[in-house]
């Protein structure tokens, strides 16, 4: 085996890195969402007797950006070994100052948004000084953060109101076309760019071994303090998809993200002790776990259980990835 | 001659103070090494070598004092990256590689390849990794390869390449052989050299005298965090002297007197992982060697006789009874126990922050308790005499965290652990890697005095010359089986490295 | 000063380990809370005040009890909101308000929460879920059970009360002492020497130390992780019978606000959220902080946002006060 | 499945956001129960769905609704106005949607609900009048950020400033649940002044357990519709409390249902519709009607309209357990 390879033409490389490397971080996340597509198929057109139709695409992917913006800022914190609870109070807060701000006209709108970015990148910023120049540990940083950020939402928009000018509508989250698609591209392509500049390799780096990445002279403390502030700019960004799917704001709204998008990262793959995975996984999982709503309704399954399917989903996934793991090292043989 | 004036030091470090919590691991410290010159950092464990050397360069800040690079004073500013774009490299002695990266990533992760728009080159990281292993005559090693499954030698390997292929002004490794096979000592050596001869600043940490002798063109001596003397020789007896402040009493033990006790331990064709069949009797009293190169199932054996991994097949008879070995605890249970003291005490050993006493009875802790309580008098004799049996430098063993001791009365705490167990087998695997001359002597002295005591000792040494001075008898590994059996004293390091190269394996692991 | 005497002393000084010098912080800052109360709302920290806090403390100190040992080897238990909520209904429609049922419904109440807890244990333990998903995908399961199984609560005997005796146990007194607080004494005496004094806490701290290290002892880490999560379900129910109890009815969401709770109580008490570190006193000090905080904020009549950015405020104070891991430089 | 289903019958779904408390689950059952009648019974085919708390799930049920080809959706909303978008397509594809308690803001659906400024207002009322106008006053507040908790607030704010001898001696939120507001309550009595009234948003009954815990002489009591608080207000349960109760009728879903349907027959015109809410005081409250002992505490005991202009009457068989009750269903929208 070590043989063949070590002789093997150059044209095999690439699969050598993929195989190795690349494969055994997006399986987990890609075949739950593959899975849970297949099962939506089943039970929509079970239902409807027909396939689902160009509306049902759209306003899946148009309700799911949000997650998925959230899924990829937590999913880098995650990659740094790392969690983030205040993503909720983040949301919150950039979903009340877009929609507490709204009705001025379209630049006026897009000035706020654009400001809504840098106030929650700056809230992520202030995370990571806390953890990494402050050393407690993130989830304890988060949690009154979190508490903090929620707070100041609620300050900001006292009741939930505001509305969304329909042209900044069409462009992000057109009902009716695939604006939403172009914005996912974008993301996507975000994060290959990210994967591929050196702060994207010295975020693995970190996570992988802080210890190791502060030896060989990366800033482990601005590398986490960036991605802490990137993981605020996700959560801005999906403040703004949210106000703009859902046409205004309410104070609370972050809340619901905190645990889907630590359960999106854990679907899409990516190892809780950090270094391993990638955002694509968790924008997967984030689809997968929007998708399983979907199912859910279309099996007609009593709404008094309905977290019953999505707790045993959660699990299943996990277990299932174990398995694929487990079976991935059986084949390779204990190394 | 406490400190070395001259003026064309690479490196100078004055009256460095350093403290971690209470320990001092530096105080008034003085270190200077010239360029052109291989300079080896002699001390005990704990003299405060490694700090030294991440106060120069510049991963740990000095308390006090100042550090001079090439002439220029770099203040108190730390960061690797300011002295590493001065010309500076350092392989660490707790390798610096993040292991879900790979290989190639680990190595070019400062200076990546750049493709299009400036961005990493994905696709060329490991072709321009390849060609640096290449340069380095170490092709073997895959650099696609992610780094946690690579044996610890080629790890350090790596980390070595990864800080000679800076071609650096200075270069600094603490501890780079103690994880190495010889062939790769006689590797590095050239390399050191090489730099030397170009007028690079070598300087360089071991506990192996021999190397010292040989490698380095001058020697400082560190004692409890201070600088003792620099000189350009030194002979073994007098260093050692220097550095623990005693002399050494006695070198090996003598192992001629060939033990004739019952089988301890019998195993018949055990397989699994790398071992490929590997069948031997151990008896009590004796002391059994495992050698041969790095990598060829010795850790594997240690690990599956323990029940810390599985095997494949394969019986195992303890005192001439056959025991099944799932897990540790069947292994500490079977027959008249097994024990297995680990290389690296701090990932597979000790519990730092708690005390030398929670950590001295955990494999015992059911001898001593009653309905599930700790009878505590019993475990407070129990550790006051291996404290005093071991020599373990505590006088509060009961509520001292381990993690405060140096290293040598460290890795006694393990061993006293499995003294305690009173097991008749003992597993001690390269139990004195990284340990100081002085506390190596202890650990000979004592490997024979439980031989003599009848217990049956399985070893294996990263120094060959230790399974060569210390068995009764050396069993050489090779691709997972018996390659040979050298019987009685061997004596010479040589004879177990001929026998391990007899057939040259290809170079794998 | 005699020499001896400052031998003693520094004997002393130098036992306290670092675990202990934050149980006393912990302590501190509760007392600083109450202290800092009294200024500034007079009658804050009168005896029936703190009596009435500590009541409410004790809930917290039920589930941070069980949040502690599972964070003591590195884990986290995220479903104790409805193993919390799934108890309390079980109480109420096992036990009808009959005296006469109450031991056989409490046994069956604790009996879910350890149920629930070894599932968690042996997800974690045996087939290596993460702890985080393990247990949040539990609490979603038991929040479908309990709705679905009891129709949400709507049937004839859900509308049973907490037997008077048990409802005593929370709200009544014994020897002029809330028997509630009784009952947390003794939670407090028996994890305090179940960490302490017995071979399974010595392993459990083992375990939070260094797993690997702990397994190579021979430490049985699956058994001690899975006998954790057990544990920490029938804490998790033990909150849901007092909380049911206190209130004499069970109803939904019952458990909601014990989540955060839990967790904060655990690291304001000083147990380091990466395992191996921080004993139940700490965790007793801080589910008191949480509460006098929260409590002061409401007295002062501060509006919901700023009580939110307070709390959050103060808790992130404390940890940079002694929540502080090591520096590596 | 789709085999009892008949060419003809409307398909009118409800979507509910939450159902963590009891009274959600009453206005499920009530609706259910309603659907199991006639007329409803020959005439509509209902479906049942909750999204939790969380407007993003919530719109993709919509959306799947509407992928159904639903003729009407009658909703409890997640959020007052996160759905508005997914509302909004709704009534572009001419399907009839209606909420109730939670409303939504957008301007094409109709609303069916109650005066929660005047509910709050009432209370206050009542509480300022048994008082005569002089004493110290507690107010037990709902869920912040919420548009309810907002009104009922400004309702009692307004009349509590209006009375110079009123005193609001504290404010703190229960968040309409009466564990929380019954711990809060107990952590603050020992530190409050007499107290002559109280004001509550929702938890009614713990507040006055916490009241009988700490000894304190009952005050004057001004709250919600929880059975435990009607058991106090008849008696049923000691001290005998005296107090207003005003319920947000569970039936509320009944109405819009009725109101979905006539507007699709064309009976009734497409307008929103406020109706009364039920309210009782300690003299008008009756065991078996309006308070029921043998439920739940937490059980809201305006299941059922009463009274010669009843809007709906039900048998508590339907709120317990969604059964239908015998005869025939009338919902007289006629206010
Ligand atoms: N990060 C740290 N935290 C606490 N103590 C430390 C730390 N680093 C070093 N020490 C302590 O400082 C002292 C000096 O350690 P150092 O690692 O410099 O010794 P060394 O000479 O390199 O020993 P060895 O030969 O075992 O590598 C030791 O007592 C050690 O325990
Ligand atoms: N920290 C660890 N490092 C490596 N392997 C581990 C570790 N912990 C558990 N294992 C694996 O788990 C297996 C059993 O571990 P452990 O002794 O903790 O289980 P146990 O609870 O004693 O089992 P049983 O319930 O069957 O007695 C071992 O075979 C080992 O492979
Ligand atoms: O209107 C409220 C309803 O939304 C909530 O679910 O229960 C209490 C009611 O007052
Ligand atoms: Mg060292
Ligand atoms: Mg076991």
């Amino acid at each position: 085996m070590t043989g063949t390879e070590t002789s093997a033409p150059v044209r095999l490389r690439w699969w050598r890195v993929l195989r190795r490397h690349t494969l055994p971080h997006l399986s987990l996340g890609y075949a739950v969402l593959a899975a849970t597509f297949v099962a939506y198929l089943v039970v929509y057109t079970g239902r409807l007797q027909h396939l689902p139709t160009p509306f049902d695409y759209l306003s899946l992917l148009n309700t799911s950006l949000p997650l998925i913006f959230v899924a990829i800022g937590q999913s880098l914190v995650v990659l740094t070994g790392g969690i983030d609870l205040s993503v909720g109070g983040i949301v919150s807060l950039g979903v009340a100052i877009v929609a507490a701000t709204s009705g001025a006209g379209v630049a006026a709108t897009l000035g706020w948004m654009v400001t809504v970015l840098i106030i929650c990148a700056a809230c992520g910023a202030v995370n990571g000084i806390i953890i990494a120049k402050g050393r407690i540990a993130p989830i304890l940083a988060t949690l009154a953060t979190l508490s903090v950020y929620g707070g100041l939402a609620l300050k900001v928009l006292p009741v939930p109101g505001g509305s969304v000018d329909p042209q900044v509508r069409a462009v992000l989250t057109n009902p009716d076309l695939p604006t939403g698609a172009i914005w996912l591209g974008l993301a996507v392509v975000g994060w290959l760019v990210l994967r591929r500049t050196r702060f994207g390799m010295r975020v693995f780096a970190v996570g992988s071994d802080e210890a190791s990445a502060r030896a060989v002279g990366i800033p482990a403390v601005w590398v986490k303090v960036g991605v802490y502030a990137l993981a605020g700019l996700c959560c801005g960004l999906a403040a703004v998809f949210y106000v703009s799917t859902t046409t205004s704001g309410d104070p609370n709204a972050g809340d619901p993200y905190i645990l889907a998008s630590i359960a999106a990262v854990v679907v899409g793959g990516i190892a809780f002790t950090g270094g391993r995975g990638s955002a694509l996984g968790a924008i997967a999982g984030a689809l997968a776990l929007s998708l399983v709503i979907d199912v859910l309704f279309f099996a007609g399954i009593d709404p008094l259980y309905q977290s019953l399917f999505q707790g045993l989903f959660l699990v299943v996934a996990v277990l299932l990835g174990g398995g694929v793991a487990v079976i991935r090292r059986l084949r390779k043989g204990v190394s | 001659m406490a400190t070395d004036p001259d003026l064309t030091s690479a490196v100078r470090a004055s009256g460095v103070d350093r403290s971690f919590g209470g320990v001092h691991a530096l105080r008034d410290a003085s270190f200077a090494a010239r360029a052109g010159e291989i300079h080896a950092l002699a001390g005990e464990n704990g003299a405060g070598k490694s700090t030294m050397i991440k106060v120069l360069c510049g991963l740990v800040r000095a308390d006090r004092g100042t550090v001079e690079i090439l002439g220029e004073p770099v203040g108190r500013v730390v960061g690797p990256a300011a002295r590493q774009r001065l010309g500076m490299a350092t392989a660490f002695q707790e390798l610096s590689l993040m292991p879900d990266l790979t290989v190639a990533e680990n190595m070019l992760l400062q200076n990546p390849p750049r493709g299009r728009l400036g961005l990493v080159s994905r696709r060329r990281l490991v072709p321009e990794a390849d060609a640096l292993l290449r340069r380095f005559g170490v092709d073997h090693i895959d650099s696609a390869a992610v780094t946690a499954g690579l044996s610890v030698a080629h790890r350090q390997i790596v980390e070595l390449v990864r800080a000679l292929a800076t071609e650096p002004r200075i270069l600094i490794l603490d501890e780079p052989t103690a994880a190495l096979p010889d062939r790769e000592v006689a590797w590095l050596a050239e390399h050191m050299r090489r730099l030397r001869d170009q007028g690079c600043c070598v300087i360089f940490t071991s506990h192996r005298w021999r190397e010292i002798e040989t490698f380095a063109d001058r020697v400082t001596v560190f004692r409890n965090g201070t600088h003792v003397t620099t000189r350009s020789r030194i002979t073994e007896s007098e260093a050692v002297r220097l550095m623990s402040g005693r002399s050494l009493a006695g070198g090996y033990p003598d192992v001629t007197a060939i033990p004739v006790g019952d089988s301890a331990l019998r195993v018949t064709d055990l397989r699994g992982g790398t071992l490929r069949g590997v069948s031997f009797d151990l008896r009590a009293g004796e002391v059994l060697g495992i050698g041969g190169l790095a990598g060829q199932g010795q850790r594997d054996l240690f690990l599956m006789l323990f029940g810390a991994r599985r095997s494949a097949a394969g019986r195992i008879a303890v005192a001439g009874r056959p025991v099944t070995i799932r897990r540790p605890r069947d292994a500490i249970a079977a027959g008249v126990g097994i024990a297995y003291v680990p290389e690296d005490r701090k990932a597979e050993g000790l519990l730092m922050p708690m005390s030398i006493r929670d950590n001295l009875s955990l494999a015992t802790l059911d001898h001593r308790s009653r309905l599930g309580f700790i009878r505590r008098g019993a475990e407070r004799g129990a550790v006051r005499s291996i404290v005093s049996q071991l020599g373990i430098g505590t006088r509060r063993p009961q509520t001292q965290p381990v993690g405060t001791l140096s290293g040598g009365n460290q890795q006694k705490v393990l061993m006293g652990r499995w003294l305690l167990t009173d097991a008749d087998v003992l597993l001690l695997f390269d139990v004195t890697r990284g340990v100081d001359a002085a506390t190596k002597h202890d650990f000979y002295r004592l490997v024979a005095e439980l031989a003599g005591r009848g217990k049956a000792v399985l070893l294996y040494s990263s120094e060959t010359e230790e399974i060569a001075r210390l068995c009764h008898r050396v069993l050489v590994l090779r691709e997972g089986r018996i390659a040979a059996e050298l019987a009685g004293p061997v004596g010479d390091a040589e004879r177990i490295v001929a026998a391990s190269l007899r057939e040259v394996p290809g170079d794998r692991d | 000063m005699t020499d001896t005497g400052r031998m003693l002393r520094r004997r002393w000084f130098d036992d306290v380990t670092a675990s202990t010098r934050l149980v006393v912080y912990a302590c501190a800052v509760a007392v600083a809370i109450l202290a800092v109360g009294t200024v500034v709302h007079p009658g804050f920290a009168s005896a029936s005040s703190v009596r009435a806090m500590v009541i409410l403390a004790s809930f917290i100190g039920f589930v941070g009890a069980g949040q502690m040992l599972v964070v003591l080897v590195g884990g986290i238990d995220l479903s104790m909101p409805w193993v919390l909520n799934a108890a309390a209904i079980v109480l109420t429609t096992s036990s009808l308000g009959q005296v006469g049922r109450l031991p056989a419904a409490i046994g069956l109440a604790l009996g879910v929460g350890a149920a629930v807890g070894f599932a968690n244990g042996m997800g974690v333990a045996w087939l290596n879920v993460p702890a985080v998903v393990m247990t949040l995908g539990m609490n979603g399961v038991l929040q479908g059970l309990s709705l679905g199984l009891s129709k949400g609560l709507t049937c004839g005997s859900c509308a049973s009360y907490v037997p008077e005796p048990l409802r005593r146990l929370v709200v009544g007194q014994l020897a002029g002492i809330p028997a509630e607080l009784l009952v947390w004494a003794g939670v407090a005496l028996f994890v305090s020497v179940l960490l302490t004094l017995t071979t399974f806490g010595r392993r459990v701290y083992a375990i939070g130390n260094n797993p690997r290290a702990a397994f190579l002892a021979g430490v049985p880490v699956r058994a001690v992780t899975v006998t954790l999560y057990t544990l920490s379900g029938m804490f998790a129910a033990l909150a849901g019978i007092a909380l049911v109890a206190y209130g004499g009815q069970a109803s939904l969401g019952l458990g909601d606000p014990y989540l955060f709770e839990s967790i904060a109580a655990v690291v304001v008490g000083g147990v380091s959220i990466l395992g191996g570190r921080g004993n139940y006193i700490g965790v007793m000090a801080g589910s008191v902080t949480l509460v006098a905080i929260v409590t002061l904020l409401q007295a002062k009549q501060v509006p919901e946002y700023g009580r939110n950015i307070i709390y959050g405020l103060v808790i992130l104070t404390i940890l940079l006060t002694y929540g502080r891991e090591r520096a590596n430089d | 499945d789709s085999s009892g289903e008949k060419k003809g019958k409307l398909k009118i779904a409800l979507s509910n956001s939450f159902i963590g408390n009891q009274w959600r689950v009453e206005m499920e059952n009530v609706f259910k129960a309603a659907c199991a009648m006639p007329p409803y019974k020959d005439e509509v085919e209902c479906t049942v769905f909750n999204a939790g708390n969380d407007v993003a799930t919530q719109t993709k049920q919509i959306s799947n609704l509407i992928a159904q080809g639903v003729d009407a959706i009658v909703i409890n909303a997640a959020s007052t106005s996160g759905l508005n978008g997914v509302v909004q397509q709704a009534c572009d594809r001419k399907i009839v949607v209606v909420s109730f308690d939670n409303t939504v803001d957008a301007k094409c659906g109709l609303t069916v609900n109650t005066d929660q400024v005047k509910f709050g207002e009432q209370l206050a009322q009542f509480v300022v009048d048994q008082l005569k106008g002089q004493g110290n006053v507690v107010m037990v507040t709902g869920v912040a950020g919420t548009g309810a908790d907002n009104d009922r607030n400004a309702g009692a704010k307004k009349v509590f400033d209006a009375n110079p001898g009123i005193k609001v001696v504290a404010t703190y939120s229960g968040m309409w649940d009466s564990a929380t507001a019954q711990r809060q309550t107990a952590a603050q009595l020992p530190s409050l002044p007499k107290v002559d009234g109280i004001w509550v948003s929702g938890g009614t009954d713990g507040v006055i357990k916490a009241f009988v815990e700490a000894g304190r002489p009952m005050p004057v009591a001004g709250g919600e519709a929880e059975n435990g608080f009607r058991k106090y207000m008849a008696g049923v349960s000691t001290p005998k409390v005296n107090g207003m109760s005003i319920g947000q009728p569970p039936f509320l879903s009944v109405i819009s249902l009725e109101l979905a349907r006539a507007v699709l027959k064309g009976t009734h015109p497409k307008s929103s519709i406020t109706i009364p809410f039920p309210m009782v005081t300690s003299d008008t409250v009756k065991v078996g009607e309006t308070v029921f002992p043998d439920l739940p505490d937490s059980f809201f005991a305006d299941f059922t309209d009463s009274g010669p202009n009843a809007t709906v009457v039900l048998c508590q068989a339907a709120a317990t357990a969604g059964t239908p009750c015998p005869g025939t269903l009338t919902v007289n929208l006629g206010s």
